[in-house]
């Protein structure tokens, strides 16, 4: 059946929650109404109360209690109704979560749904790309999955993990994406990337919607006779090195894109990973096309210009290739 | 310190304070409807609309209390804050519409504005966050000897979190100058107080803090005045913060997306009975403050006023994208 | 729910609760004194030290009313929740020593340790991050339809921060089978109750949660066992949370490197006539449970018992180097 | 007069205490007791309840409270009492602080002291290095002095500049290093790095206690005959990439060095800029030397293992050498 995104995350959880009774979820209005962008809609109804938790406006609260919940063998997942408000909950994720099993071998399975990204006139606090607060953080797992299948693939192995995932995913591409899902079961495993489009000129590492983003661009850049491989990391933390790397040995040239902003941004472990393991056999500079080092602007003209395009990726990738 | 009476009385009122208070809720409500129901639907506004229908008594009333040294912090529901400040209508629109000569020049959307040259102070999404920011305006306040306060507003469903339990106890300890008003519309989103929190009412959380607390009828102009006076001079003489929670209803759903089909459609007939602006109209009229003719007449004058603003508003530029970059940091 | 009267009753009491509170609370007095007093000037102990001294009753008296799957999280100062459960005083030494064989194998130090076998949870540093947490444990209690309590400690001063207040407000909401325990000490490193808070008591914020709050004397074990049992048992009946202040006081400064030369040395004399050891000894004669040559000759076997542990740890190794990065994760 | 850091801590706030009347301290115990490092010891004396506030234990009442004072018109300077504890006033620093002047154009000038570092058994939560968290947001200036000298320039600065700043001081040199202070007055610009220590063969780019790290092993390299160039980078955001560039222009090497754990730290951008901008004069890989992706361990033998040393970066800048 065809899925779209939202659709694909609703299934994982779903399947989940019907395989394992120690699953459940909790959060802000995910009960009866069904969460802010509906993931959860129809979940209350057929789990109830017990197993979908409405909570009070309290993040902290909310991702404590799921780690208290976990630490008894529960599998609780947790809802930010924006990805931003996950600021408010910092400390129990990155301080109690991330160093529970380090510290005195406790497991925190927990996961964390964050909705991120931005495209959609969200302003500065519904569309911010937070990953690099988790991916800096040991003890996290960090997932931003930027296909339906990947997206339910990896909800479900984001359950079944048994540390702390943080799992990202862009309300820009809820129902904007859509593909046909397998009708049988399946996982997508955590920390491993994707070739989301192979090519043997350069190659466009990148996740999240921005995969649209470079798959749009190597479009354009076939045309010209550029050929870009595309790496999809549908895995921040732990980073698939491998795949990194051994793209860029057979491309010898990278150009890393994020949609988050520049500075402290994944763009920096890619290139450093590229330039500690792969030096040898680049053949140009490691270059970032990203968002620009402002908070996440409102208004359509401002957020169009603070969004990276496949027109930024064409022109990078090809003065990259000219090199 | 009485967290239980309702007070309704008849200080601050007067034919004065009515029609002021008349021209505000009123202007806010028209601005608000026109947005939710009209530029919303015809795809002219950007972002979520969240209104504060049948809630307007609350920030023109306590505004109203103010004087203008004092720092205000609206929530995402108290438009009137902006238009007794001064902010025009257009500006209003302007902003809802990512114009550049909205408050936050496009940047941000809504009621995410602020000004300091009007001592109106921004909030930002995570809710509670201004309850310890105007905490710090009341300690500057104290610190600089100023004579005046600060009136932060909150959703019931805002005082679940760390953010609000940490403003008001620093608040209070640090006995400042702060006035807090809960608007309790009974619901946060989807979820009923009862899901939000085990006591009954908000102003049962004074006493955590050895903070002065009422009940106020959120929904009768005179009685949120009346309080906020009482409060604002409390803070005003040196006795720390107050807090008022005055009950209200949120006649919308959540958001402009939000059907509300969760509420009980009782709740909703029921409160549209406590109109604040009906109620307001009513007493004017029975007091002789205005004839109906007048009232209607200041209706007609509003809504034209309102026409003219979104017109301004829709021939307001966008914001130059070449601005994108600006005022991250302090330029040179 | 009465926020205010003082609960002193003989609850709980006979000769063999008598016998074990003592064995606990001087354990830990021993335990710590070896450490603050005589390993930290030697320079034996890693980190910081904080102790519980002139507090053991309410981690004795709490823990010896809970039942084994009940969930503890206790403060900094609860030392004796983890000798009740079983915990070597040996492993102690090797924790604070940093040693492998301490409860965290020297990836964390003093009182941040847990072990889920025992159902004891870790703090972490930030004040009051358990309380939440403590909070989603109940839940899995009541998820899982165990018959079981959580009990979390914290004291005074964390209950400033929002992670408290957040927690408090969900455990209460969702009717949460846990019991706060307030350690009331009075000090907050160096900030008293009075720069802490407004209120008078910490019970006083029980009505902001609707939950029933209790003060007790933190310094009689009894009191504390007695008050304990009845939170306990409203927490288990379905009763949801349940608050005990148990007020006492802070013997030491913050940590072994505060001389608390900020507190008034008379409230020193005052508190120190309350000594919890001193009075549960009395009580013991006087009930003729114990002979003072009975208790002398327990407290002759306690330190030879704490003198053993000290010795037995420092030959514990440190832990091993190559170990360093193993456990982040769960290996395959 | 020979100050350590942490007294040129104290003089540069003192100082400003005394020129500017805005300027105020915030934070728990600072008052009578002088903070948790006495950095603020017989501040309270000396400017009274006022100027010295002690607040209950509210580490996002603290923030709020300053950043709401600071729109104002004062100068707050707040202190965390560890910088692992920044994270509960997260939102407050990096959603309102980091956003106020981009949004609506107010100024928040605070300034936020965090002591932060290890090696000194502090363990997993008394040891932290979180400006990462803080590098990824736009808004903020990130500092972190390395020398007594620049603390105490560092600060005066920070309490003049009219945007938010984060101070890391790392506590583990509080006391371990001193120096001559000028008599007259002085401040260090925000956003410039130094060279540490000339040198042609190879830049190593560090900062805070690292400094030290590189100096001594440069020290070893001399006498090996390899001259190690030794940025320190004093600010993070905004990062001196010109300085930066230019060491590594004229040494065509680079090893970034971090006491900061690995993946997400800040070698990732020094990295990413390196490659992006002066690629061409590379004369071998871009590589790191940090703390392994761990929380900080507690005991002796671990955290010695974790912290980056100077073998570790003899080692590495010999390898890089002889590429
Ligand atoms: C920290 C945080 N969590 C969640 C949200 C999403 N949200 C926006 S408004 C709202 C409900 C607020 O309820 P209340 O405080 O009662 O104010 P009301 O909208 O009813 O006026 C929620 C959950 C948010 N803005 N901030
Ligand atoms: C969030 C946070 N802020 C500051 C600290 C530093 N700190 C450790 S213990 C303490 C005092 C705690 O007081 P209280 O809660 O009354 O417990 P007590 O030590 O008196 O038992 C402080 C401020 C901390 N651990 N966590
Ligand atoms: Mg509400
Ligand atoms: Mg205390």
């Amino acid at each position: 059946m065809v899925a779209t995104y939202i659709e694909a995350i609703r299934q994982g959880l779903w399947e989940e929650m019907e395989r394992d009774p120690n699953v459940f979820l909790i959060g802000e209005d995910i009960g009866v109404y069904g969460g802010a962008f509906k993931v959860t809609a129809g979940f209350h109804e057929k789990f109830g109360d017990r197993r979908v938790v409405d909570t009070p406006i309290s993040e902290a609260a909310i991702a404590g209690a799921a780690i208290g919940a976990s630490l008894m063998g529960l599998r609780p997942v947790a809802e930010m109704q924006f990805a931003d408000f996950i600021t408010c909950a910092f400390d129990q994720i990155v301080n109690f979560a991330a160093k529970c099993r380090y510290r005195w071998g406790a497991a925190v399975p927990i996961v964390i749904r964050a909705p991120s990204g931005g495209g959609v006139h969200g302003g500065p606090f519904h569309s911010q790309n937070p990953e690099m607060w988790f991916v800096r953080t040991p003890g996290l797992k960090v997932v931003a999955p930027a296909t339906a299948y990947d997206a339910k693939g990896l909800i479900k192995s984001a359950i079944r993990d048994n540390d702390p995932v943080l799992f990202f995913e862009h309300k820009g591409l809820y129902r904007r994406i859509k593909e046909e899902l397998p009708a049988e079961e399946y996982c997508v495993p955590i920390g491993k990337a994707r070739v989301a489009r192979e090519g043997r000129d350069l190659s466009i590492i990148t996740y999240g919607a921005m995969v649209w983003t470079a798959l749009s661009a190597a479009e354009q850049l076939a045309a010209e006779g550029i050929e870009a491989e595309v790496i999809d990391l549908r895995t921040l933390l732990p980073l698939d090195r491998e795949a990194v790397c051994s793209s860029v040995k057979k491309t010898s040239k990278a150009l890393l894109l994020h949609e988050d902003t520049r500075t402290g941004g994944m763009a920096g472990e890619l290139a450093v990973t590229i330039t500690e393991s792969v030096f040898d056999y680049l053949d140009g500079p490691v270059v970032r096309v990203t968002a620009p080092d402002t908070p996440v602007p409102f208004s359509q003209t401002l957020e169009e210009a603070f969004l990276p395009n496949a027109g930024h990726v064409v022109e990078k990738a090809r003065w990259l290739h000219r090199y | 310190m009485s967290a239980t009476e309702t007070i309704s009385t008849i200080e601050g009122a007067g034919a004065a304070f009515a029609h002021q208070s008349l021209r505000f809720t009123l202007l806010m409500r028209e601005i608000e409807d026109r947005i939710e129901r009209k530029l919303y639907r015809q795809g002219k506004i950007l972002g979520g609309v969240y209104v504060g229908r049948g809630q307007e008594a609350i920030s023109v009333g306590a505004t109203l209390m103010a004087e203008p040294g004092d720092m205000l912090y609206p929530s995402h529901r108290d438009m009137a804050a902006f238009l007794v400040r001064g902010v025009s209508p257009g500006r209003i629109f302007a902003q809802y519409m990512g114009r550049a000569a909205g408050l936050t020049r496009g940047r941000d959307g809504n009621m995410h504005m602020g000004d300091m040259n009007l001592r109106i102070g921004a909030i930002i999404s995570a809710l509670a966050a201004t309850v310890p920011v105007a905490a710090g305006s009341a300690l500057a306040m104290k610190y600089l000897g100023m004579p005046n306060v600060t009136i932060c507003w909150f959703g019931e469903g805002s005082t679940s979190l760390g953010h609000w339990h940490e403003g008001m106890n620093f608040a209070s300890v640090q006995k400042l100058p702060v006035v807090w008003i809960c608007n309790n519309n009974q619901y946060a989103y989807s979820t009923p107080m009862s899901a939000q929190m085990a006591c009954v009412n908000v102003a049962d959380r004074g006493a955590a803090y050895g903070i002065p607390a009422e009940i106020v009828d959120g929904n009768d102009v005179f009685a949120v005045s009346a309080a906020a006076k009482r409060a604002i001079d409390h803070a005003r003489a040196g006795n720390g913060p107050y807090l008022l929670e005055c009950k209200t209803f949120r006649m919308t759903g959540h958001s402009a997306h939000d059907n509300a089909d969760y509420v009980p459609p009782a709740l909703f007939d029921e409160w549209s009975k406590l109109d604040p602006i009906t109620r307001l109209e009513s007493r004017m009229i029975a007091e002789k403050w205005a004839s109906r003719e007048e009232i209607d007449g200041i209706h007609a004058a509003i809504v034209k006023e309102v026409d003219e603003a979104v017109q301004w508003a829709e021939n307001c530029p966008f914001p130059d994208p070449a601005t994108l970059l600006e005022d991250v940091y302090e330029s040179e």
